[in-house]
């Protein structure tokens, strides 16, 4: 039952890839697009069956077959649902099933092969995506670790005419291959010392050991290794180059792939193996400086970007930062709460863009939007929920899992980490309400204004302005209702303890920690990073703290109300300031404009020199004319050499009768005087 | 079968027989007419065949001075091969060229006898009058064609070189003579091994002088200077005969000479002959990569050949001794055909106004000539020493003693230059089958009878190379019998 | 007289035969100088066959004179053909093979 | 023993004296010549080595026939004078002196000789101190003419061999030096 | 099992094919289309013989290690015989040849024009030496095979190559037979060494195993064996007449090149170098691992500047060879596995691109990346299959190219991490120039006219692509059916290595 989530849309994708060619549109489309929803009415029904079973045994197995064993190594190919797993499947395939049918309406311009192509991917990128989350080792996580990566890979370069499509998707698979050699060299530390991938296995050993406080161990060492994986997959520092430019795929597979599902691997990982993490304290604070950075530096570069989209990858890379930061801070429940709530209300905001692009025929410039509100009004007001979730305003998803990172971090001691989050959060608030305001609000920019030709999506391509908006359709509609009521609510099994039962946490605490949890309690000088964990129940959650919770979430909600103002002031109220500011600041813009020029160094410290030694020092110097020309001198020599010798031979009988007269005195000498 | 004195020279005397018959067919032929001369050498090669057979393993001697042992039978045997396929070939050349037939084939046989009395001859005088014989039949050979002076003067060359080096090696003789008091090599061997003579100066003059001698024979570096001028100015016929005749009956004698006569001495002489050894193999291999006629190029690939049995003379002493002695007899075999193989070809191509062996007039021959291409590919990858040919059998026997004995460092050598003989094999290929053809003419009309001799060749290289063991037997008894 | 003295005027006469070859343009001359080395041999034949007290060694000189002979036969015809060929007896006439 | 000596100086410094003519006398008439002196004086140490056949043999076969034959073909040739034209002097390698320079080495070639016969013991020893001169013509006819005997085996075959020789011989001169057809 | 020869038979069914061939009058090319039947179908029988082998092999534990052997006297007066056997190992590379033979056939079916005759017998005779390389287990008859499998192929590159053959085919054969004669000098020493050990000659590679040769000797026994084998693997330095044959040779014979020829390397390694030569191996491994990490690295980032399409597979297969030379440097029973598994997985792959690759010289005749681009717009079948076979090189999970890899690389870990490290570089750079390449010729627009309008995949592609891209899923989805047979082979050769291993340094552990 369990192989049958993943195998579902597998089914989709071979039936879109072999026949979608002569398949009618609504047929390829909604055949994917049920795959999916059964693939969630079965997920639904498994986490069901799981959450009947007890908490300590909360499992379910399922070994397909052994997959690779060569001497003392053995891999299965096997499922896991977990308490962890539960969420995101139903997160995979919720969502999921949500963009399909999104993406039907969507994507309806496109020729029948196209559209099948699409799905077909999309399809493929669920089945990946489902297989890494339900793999019970690593390898299998890896499968689709790599496999979402692929798909990422075919669904940025859908439109693989576009010179900028298919460099965004190369540059996201090669940057994922760069974390996923660290991941693999992680999963061979792993095996090597714990002669298992399966993650409860490892998951028992390393809890007998002791936490690596005093030094960098085999367990930083792996955790490191399978953080770098993640920070490629997940688009952390310094490895979050690619995913601004993933938006150059449709629409839909950004709300997917890079906001709801794909990039939060790397953090689902974490959780994974949190075990691990929390036994190398080490690499914990990696983690969460690395989130934290990153959530900072995504946040100040978002809040210049003109292309919708990119805001919201910016966003993205931000909101995974801080997804990061709770992991790092031991706060694995807060970091896959906002995992979930973030699915949400990122997606929402991801296909409410597209509905904005489709309704704007491919124009992503903010600048020449504008005032929107009133011609799509569906669109509208589900982004402002959205914007208003991912902002933090009480009440709504994101506040929730929001405040819970902040305040473990708190409550953990890491107050400049606090601190940067607070202020990554304001940055949160006022980009997402420039989007809303730049987009929705204010004079209408987009009469008369073409696309630019970069940013020029083909399939809404046209060269006139539009004569007349056209809301959402229907499916798209629904799929950004439904989004919306879930941005709203989905926080609500997340409550904090201040207000109730945080039903998540409690939900998902045994994942986070080998079943038999016996380990003796270490208080070492980083205490509380690592060892609440294996202490059962909640004493973090206690009362004790209610009110530092409180305070600080007072203090978030100032932020996201300081932030939402600050935005609706510069970009409603005093348009001239940004530009002013910008103006005055013209270094610091265009560095942020520009993304603090982090492609141009890595081109320019890494591409262009590896291209330029390997074609001109390895291949041409080295190659062609170290080694081919060693070989060839040989060549050369010997018919040098013989060329010579030949010129002994001149025709004349008394130089060959010398030759043998010399030959008989050399060898009498030999004789004579040996 | 009855015994007598005469026994072991049976062989010789039915070649030396046909030989003076040709020569009466040849006096009493009318001025036109048409005779099979050509077939009465067969005859004479095949009786002398079929005695060496009948001969086996009787270790027959007539007059003390010559032994139809199974070493000699088995040379023999490669020396009545050699001769009727020079033969099959020769009926086109003699026809074209206008040559004179009788006399032709009768200093064809008559060199034939001489080369198999160097195998047979057991005193260093025989072998001398033997290689005399061998020699001036020879010389005569290359410059048969009086209108071509290129033939003339190989001949000339060839003589003088000859005469020269047949100087040393009877000094060497006398040397030997002085000391030993014998030309007969048991006498010698015996007698050098009873007053254990080897610190003799004088018995080293001989030894090194005796090496002399033989090396030119062989076209050993660096007494080899005659042999591609030659090659290439005789006819492709005769340069087939003589490099596979000439060089087995060498060879033959050089083995009998040195590893029985002066056996003894072989600390005194293998480091001389594994030092020409080496630079033969290396100097045959190189020189012919710069090479652009084909007679010439096979002139250094069989200095190179010469190397690879100077090897395996060098190689039979030591712990590969059985090895080194068997493979200088299986070698002798499968060099011989493969090479009679390759210069049939050329013989077949060339014109009366024409040699046709520059390399360029092979370019394309597999398109009109495919069969003739196909066959000289396979002589060609024998003599490079591909499986599944003769060639690869032969060296790997080679070097197989030689590493037997302890010369890593010749069958390395070996190895490499066969390397390095590879290409210039190749560029033959090459030419035939991956360039375009030019527009010179080549003969039309190739005749039955030698591409019979060719499919002949052909059938003994692949033989060789397949299934050699038969063969491989056969020489390992027969160097039983005289070490 | 000591047989080293035969000897040594023997191994002197090969040697001046051995470099008459070298030392003159001239076939003919050339010839004639392989003969001397012939018969520097011969007189060591005779010279140890006259130690050795036996008659093997002028014997065999019986057969050198002959192959010498032989080969003044052929040589000599071959001497004429290159003459007519190119009406020198110089050597260096005759190197159009080479390489 | 003294007119031995006498003999054999004044015979090797013929022999010597004729050899060194042959091989510096530019006209090839004098080098015939001057060879058939050398072989007068060797025949005289055959005499001396009492081979008194050989020293027969020596004059009248090789001093008689064999050299008459090159006196003819010298004659007949025409070429009373070494061809001093400048053949094919291109050659890099190709110095008139250069192989010259080899004959230099025909001395060390005498020089190792000596060397080689001075080391060898008994060198010293009189030509006929040992034993009695078993040079009887008859001896040598039952020698030459006789199969395998007791004393080792005889030159039968051998004669018979140069038989092959000599008819390989005539057949080639003749069909070598036989004037063009064509 | 069967009574049949069938080991024999996969020898013989190509060369009794090639000789029926030989007697097919074939004036002007009129049975041009007879000929690639019969060699078709020769080729697809032999196949199957091999399939049959599999399906005979014994996989029981109790099953003997080498099995189907047959043993006839060849040279006995030199303990030669003819005398084959396959264990696993064997199997699976005799199963990859048959299966590739077939497919190098049908991508040269229209574009070798001339001399269809000769081309086939000189395909069906590379197969019947290959297959006896992977079978002999007489090191004389190894070796034969061995040095017999560069005529054919000789001749493929210089007949039917491109422009640059004739010097391709002379570098090919000239520097591949130059590392193989030092072997043959081995060879004989090492039978000279059984014959002082033992008094008899022998080449019987499973004598020989047993013999306790003294190191020094085996320094150099091992150093000859080696060259042999790493220069056809080919590892760097000694890699560069492969890009030269690569480029050159026409595609069929480029797809047994990279596809079966280099494997007979690593198979040589495997079989005859470190089993044979245990103390010389292991105090070699090290240089061979860094050449191998070496050749991994290297030939990735050549590969990625190379302007032509053949000449870029062709440094991929340096790169993915190196892994295999660092998995067997390893000795470790998971690298060894894993460098089998690599060999079959980078056979299916690697062929399949050059497939790929000739399919689309054969359009355009020309090579060069910069003359695609955009060829997806025309040819989406094609650019899918290509893709698909791409990815598979690059070592998608899931797929056949990860499997070796990883095995390597899990092998290596335990062995030295260094190396893996390197190494796992490869695969980072592979998804680099791999995915490049890919982009350069089939994304973007269509900017040449020339490729306006070229035709989709036909039919006789179709039998070409989609065995392989099955067989690549096959491989990564259950690799175990390929794995399992080698296991007791590779056991054995890693448990007769590591015996010798000094006891000094068995006792590293990790933990």
């Amino acid at each position: 039952m369990l192989a049958l989530i993943p195998l579902l849309p597998f089914a989709g994708f071979l039936v879109n890839a072999t026949m979608g060619k002569r398949l009618p549109k609504n047929v390829s489309g909604g055949l994917a697009s049920l795959l999916m929803v059964i693939a969630f009415v079965i997920a639904a029904a498994q986490v069901w069956a799981l959450a009947a079973i007890p908490a300590e045994s909360r499992q379910i197995n399922q070994t397909l077959y052994t997959w690779i064993s060569a001497g003392n190594f053995s891999v299965d190919l096997a499922f896991r649902l977990d308490a962890l797993s539960a969420v995101m499947i139903l997160v995979v395939t919720g969502v999921g099933s949500l963009i399909h049918i999104y993406s039907t309406s969507y994507m309806h311009e496109e020729t029948a092969p196209e559209f099948a192509r699409y799905f077909a991917y999309l399809n493929l990128f669920c089945f990946f995506m489902l297989l890494l989350v339900l793999g019970s080792n690593v390898l299998v996580m890896f499968v689709g670790w790599e496999g979402v990566g692929l798909c990422s890979y075919l669904l940025i370069g859908f439109y693989y005419a576009k010179k900028s499509a298919s460099d965004a998707a190369k540059k996201a698979f090669i940057v994922n291959r760069v974390g996923d050699f660290a991941f693999i060299l992680g999963a061979l530390a792993m095996f090597m010392h714990f002669h298992s991938l399966d993650f409860t296995t490892v998951a028992l050993a390393a809890k007998a050991m002791p936490i690596e406080t005093a030094g960098f161990g085999i367990l930083s060492l792996i955790t490191l290794l399978m953080f770098i994986g993640a920070t490629g997959k997940s688009a952390q520092i310094p490895l979050y180059v690619w995913l601004p430019d993933a938006m150059e795929g449709p629409t839909p597979v950004s709300a997917l792939i890079h906001a709801a599902t794909m990039v939060t691997a790397g953090v689902y990982m974490i959780g994974r193996t949190a075990v691990l993490f929390e036994h190398a304290p080490i690499t914990m604070s990696v983690v969460a400086v690395i989130g934290a950075a990153t959530a900072l530096l995504a946040g100040t570069i978002g809040l210049v970007q003109n292309d919708i989209k990119r805001v919201l990858a910016y966003s993205t890379v931000s909101q995974l930062g801080y997804m990061f930061l709770a992991m790092g801070v031991g706060a694995f429940g807060a970091g896959i709460f906002h995992l979930y709530t973030h699915a949400f209300f990122k997606a929402l905001l991801f296909l409410g863009s597209g509905a904005v692009i489709h309704a704007l025929h491919g124009q992503q410039d903010i600048r020449h939007m504008g005032g929107l509100k009133k011609h799509l009004p569906i669109t509208y007001w589900t982004f402002l929920i959205g914007a208003l979730a991912i902002a933090g305003v009480p009440l709504l998803s994101g506040f929730f899992s929001k405040d819970e990172i902040l305040y473990e971090t708190f409550l953990h001691g890491h107050y400049l980490l606090w601190g940067v989050a607070a202020v990554t959060s304001l940055l949160t608030a006022t980009y997402m309400f420039r989007l809303v305001h730049l987009t929705f609000h204010g004079e209408e920019r987009f009469a008369g204004a073409h696309a630019p030709a970069s940013t020029h999506a083909p399939e809404h391509s046209s060269t006139h302005a539009p004569v007349h908006l056209h809301d959402a359709p229907a499916p798209m509609a629904f799929a950004l209702i439904v989004l919306a009521a879930g941005s709203i609510f989905a926080g609500y099994i997340g409550l904090p303890h201040a207000f109730g039962h945080n039903v998540l946490n409690e939900w998902l605490q045994p994942a986070f920690q080998a079943t038999n949890c016996g380990a003796p309690v270490v208080t070492g000088e980083l205490a509380g990073l690592a060892i609440e964990e294996c202490l059962p129940g909640e004493e973090l959650g206690g009362e004790a703290h209610t009110g530092l919770e409180l305070s600080l979430m007072g203090v978030s909600t100032l932020i996201a109300f300081a932030g939402i103002g600050l935005a609706t002031f510069l970009w409603v109220k005093r348009r001239d300031i940004p530009a002013r500011l910008a103006q005055q600041y013209a270094g610091v813009h265009r560095l942020l404009l520009n993304k603090y020029y982090v492609d141009e160094v890595y081109d320019a410290t890494i591409v262009q020199p590896i291209k330029v030694v390997s074609e001109e020092g390895l291949w041409r110097g080295f190659d062609v004319k170290v080694v081919d020309g060693a070989v060839n001198g040989a060549g050369y020599f010997v018919s040098g050499v013989s060329i010579l010798l030949r010129l002994l031979q001149n025709g004349s009988v008394k130089t060959y009768a010398a030759s043998t007269f010399v030959g008989a005195v050399a060898i009498l000498a030999y004789y004579l005087w040996r | 079968m009855i015994s007598s004195q005469f026994d072991a020279v049976i062989p010789i005397l039915c070649v030396a027989l046909a030989g003076l018959v040709v020569l009466l067919a040849e006096a009493f032929r009318g001025r036109d007419e048409k005779m099979p001369i050509g077939g009465l050498g067969i005859i004479g090669l095949v009786g002398a065949g079929a005695a060496s057979v009948l001969l086996w393993n009787r270790q027959a001697e007539s007059f003390g001075v010559v032994t139809a042992d199974n070493f000699a039978l088995f040379v023999n045997l490669v020396l009545v091969a050699v001769g009727i396929l020079t033969v099959i070939f020769s009926s086109q050349t003699v026809e074209r060229d206008g040559l004179p037939a009788g006399e032709y084939y009768a200093i064809l046989l008559f060199t034939i006898v001489g080369m198999m009395l160097m195998a047979q001859a057991n005193d260093l005088l025989l072998i001398f009058l033997a290689l005399e014989t061998m020699s001036i039949g020879v010389y005569v050979l290359t410059g048969i064609r009086r209108n071509q002076p290129a033939g003339t003067e190989a001949a000339f060359k060839y003589f003088l070189l000859g005469a020269f080096a047949s100087a040393f090696f009877l000094y060497g003789i006398a040397f030997l003579y002085g000391v030993t008091r014998s030309t007969h090599l048991d006498a010698i061997s015996s007698a050098i091994a009873a007053q254990s003579m080897s610190g003799n100066p004088m018995i080293l003059l001989g030894v090194g002088l005796l090496i002399v001698g033989f090396a030119f024979k062989v076209a050993a570096v660096p007494f080899h200077m005659w042999s591609p001028d030659v090659y290439e100015g005789a006819p492709a016929v005769v340069t087939g005969f003589m490099s596979t005749g000439v060089k087995a009956a060498a060879v033959a004698a050089f083995v009998r000479v040195f590893l029985k006569g002066l056996d003894p001495m072989v600390a005194d002489w293998a480091p001389v002959l594994a030092l020409i050894a080496a630079a033969t193999m290396i100097l045959g291999t190189v020189v012919g990569v710069a090479q652009t006629s084909l007679k010439r190029m096979l002139a250094y690939s069989s200095i190179a050949h010469a190397g690879y049995m100077l090897t395996a003379i060098v190689a039979a002493n030591g712990d590969g001794a059985d090895t080194g002695k068997a493979a200088i007899l299986f070698y002798l075999a499968a060099y011989s055909v493969t090479n009679l193989g390759a210069f049939g070809v050329i013989a077949l191509l060339g014109t009366r106004e024409r040699a046709n062996d520059d390399l360029r007039d092979y370019a394309g021959l597999w398109h009109t000539h495919p069969a003739l291409a196909t066959l000289m590919t396979f002589f060609l990858l024998s003599l490079g020493g591909f499986p599944p040919t003769a060639g690869f059998i032969a060296k790997w026997y080679v070097f197989g003693a030689a590493v037997g004995s302890g010369y890593y460092g010749l069958a390395i050598i070996g190895v490499l230059s066969s390397v390095v003989s590879v290409f210039f094999y190749l560029r033959i290929v090459v030419m035939m089958y991956m360039t375009d053809r030019d527009a010179r003419p080549v003969p039309a009309q190739i005749s039955r009878m030698a591409m019979a001799g060719l499919v002949l060749s052909l059938i003994g290289v692949l033989y060789l190379g397949v299934l050699p063991s038969a063969v491989i037997d056969f020489a390992q008894a027969s160097i039983s019998t005289i070490f | 007289m000591p047989i080293g003295h035969y000897l040594v005027l023997s191994g002197l006469l090969f040697c001046i035969g051995a470099a008459g070859v070298f030392l003159r343009r001239n076939l003919i001359t050339m010839l004639l100088s392989v003969e001397i080395m012939l018969n520097a041999v011969n007189l060591t034949f005779v010279a140890f066959g006259r130690q050795l007290g036996s008659v093997d060694g002028q014997i065999i000189t019986f057969f050198v004179m002959t192959v010498a002979a032989a080969e003044a036969a052929v040589g000599l015809a071959l001497v004429i053909a290159l003459f007519r060929s190119r009406e020198s007896l110089n050597p260096e006439a005759f190197t159009s093979l080479k390489w | 023993m003294a007119s031995d000596a006498l003999l054999f100086y004044a015979f090797a410094a013929a022999a010597v004296i004729g050899a060194l003519l042959v091989v510096t006398q530019r006209n090839p008439v004098y080098s015939v010549l001057a060879l058939i002196a050398s072989f007068f004086g060797l025949s005289g140490l055959y005499v001396l080595l009492e081979a008194p056949f050989v020293a027969v043999i020596q004059i009248i076969i090789y001093a008689g026939a064999i050299m008459v034959l090159f006196l003819f073909v010298v004659m007949l040739l025409n070429v009373p004078r070494e061809d001093a034209a400048e053949w094919d002097r291109s050659h890099p390698l190709y110095r008139p002196g250069a192989v010259r320079a080899v004959a230099v080495l025909a001395i060390l070639m005498a020089l190792q000789l000596g060397w080689a016969l001075s080391r060898t013991p008994g060198m010293s020893t009189g030509v006929a101190e040992d034993r009695a001169a078993a040079s009887s013509v008859a001896d040598l006819g039952v020698k030459l003419f006789s199969g395998a005997g007791a004393n080792g085996p005889g030159y039968m075959f051998a004669f018979e061999v140069t038989s092959i020789l000599i008819i390989i011989a005539m057949v080639g001169a003749v069909v070598i030096a036989r004037k063009r057809e064509d | 099992m069967t009574g049949l020869p069938l080991l024999s038979l996969a020898i013989t069914l190509p060369i009794i094919g090639a000789v029926l061939l030989m007697f097919v009058s074939n004036r002007d090319g009129a049975k041009d289309g007879l000929i690639r039947n019969l060699t078709l179908a020769v080729s697809l029988v032999t196949f199957a013989v091999t399939l049959a082998l599999w399906a005979g092999f014994d996989l029981t534990a109790a099953a003997p290690a080498f099995q189907f052997v047959e043993r006839h006297a060849w040279i006995p007066s030199f303990g030669i015989d003819y005398y084959v056997g396959i264990d696993g190992l064997s199997l699976m590379l005799l199963v990859l040849t048959g299966f590739l033979t077939p497919i190098a056939l049908l991508s040269g079916w229209d574009s070798v024009e001339k001399h269809v005759k000769e081309y086939s017998i000189l395909m069906l005779l590379l197969e019947a030496s290959l297959v006896g390389v992977f079978c002999a287990l007489d090191v004389f008859l190894f070796y034969v095979f061995w040095d017999f499998v560069l005529i054919p192929m000789y001749f493929l590159i210089g007949i039917w190559g491109y422009d640059q053959r004739i010097y391709a085919a002379v570098k090919f054969i000239l520097y591949t037979m130059a590392g193989s004669v030092l072997m043959l000098v081995a060879i004989i020493g090492l039978s000279w060494v059984h014959q002082g050990a033992t008094g008899e000659y022998s080449f019987d590679l499973l004598e020989l195993y047993e013999l306790q040769i003294p190191a020094a000797t085996q320094y150099w026994f091992f150093l000859a064996f080696t060259i042999a084998f790493i220069i056809k693997v080919p590892l760097f330095p000694f890699h560069t007449w492969l890009p030269d044959a690569h480029v050159q040779a026409p595609t069929g014979g480029s797809v047994i090149l990279a596809g079966v020829m280099l494997k007979m390397g690593g198979y040589g390694l495997i079989r005859l170098a470190y089993p044979l030569f245990p103390d010389a191996a292991l105090y070699f491994s090290p240089l061979l691992a860094t050449l191998a990490v070496i050749a991994i690295v290297y030939g990735a980032l050549v590969a990625m500047v190379q302007p032509d399409l053949k000449k870029l597979v062709a440094y991929s297969s340096v790169s993915h060879m190196g892994f295999v030379v660092l998995g067997i440097a390893t000795m470790t029973t998971i690298g060894v596995q894993g460098a089998s598994y690599q060999m079959l997985a980078h056979g299916v792959s690697t062929g399949g691109l050059f497939c790929m690759v000739g399919m689309l010289s054969d359009r355009r005749h020309t090579r060069l990346i910069s003359e695609f681009g955009g060829l997806k717009t025309v040819m989406p079948r094609l650019a899918a299959a290509m893709l698909l076979i791409t990815l598979s090189s690059i070592g998608l999970p899931g797929m056949n190219g990860f499997i070796g890899e990883f095995l390597i690389m899990l092998g290596g870990f335990d062995w030295d991490a260094r190396f893996v490290v390197i190494a796992a570089l490869g695969v980072i750079l592979s998804a680099v120039y791999m995915l490049w390449m890919f982009q350069r010729v089939f994304h973007g627009t269509v900017t040449n006219d020339h490729n306006q309008g070229l035709p989709d995949l036909s039919f006789r592609e179709w039998a070409i692509v989609g065995p392989i891209v099955a067989a690549a899923i096959l491989m990564g989805v259950y690799p175990n059916a390929f794995l399992k047979p080698m296991e007791p082979a590779v056991q054995r050769i890693v448990e007769r290595v590591q015996a010798h291993q000094p006891p000094a340094e068995t006792t590293a552990e990790v933990r």
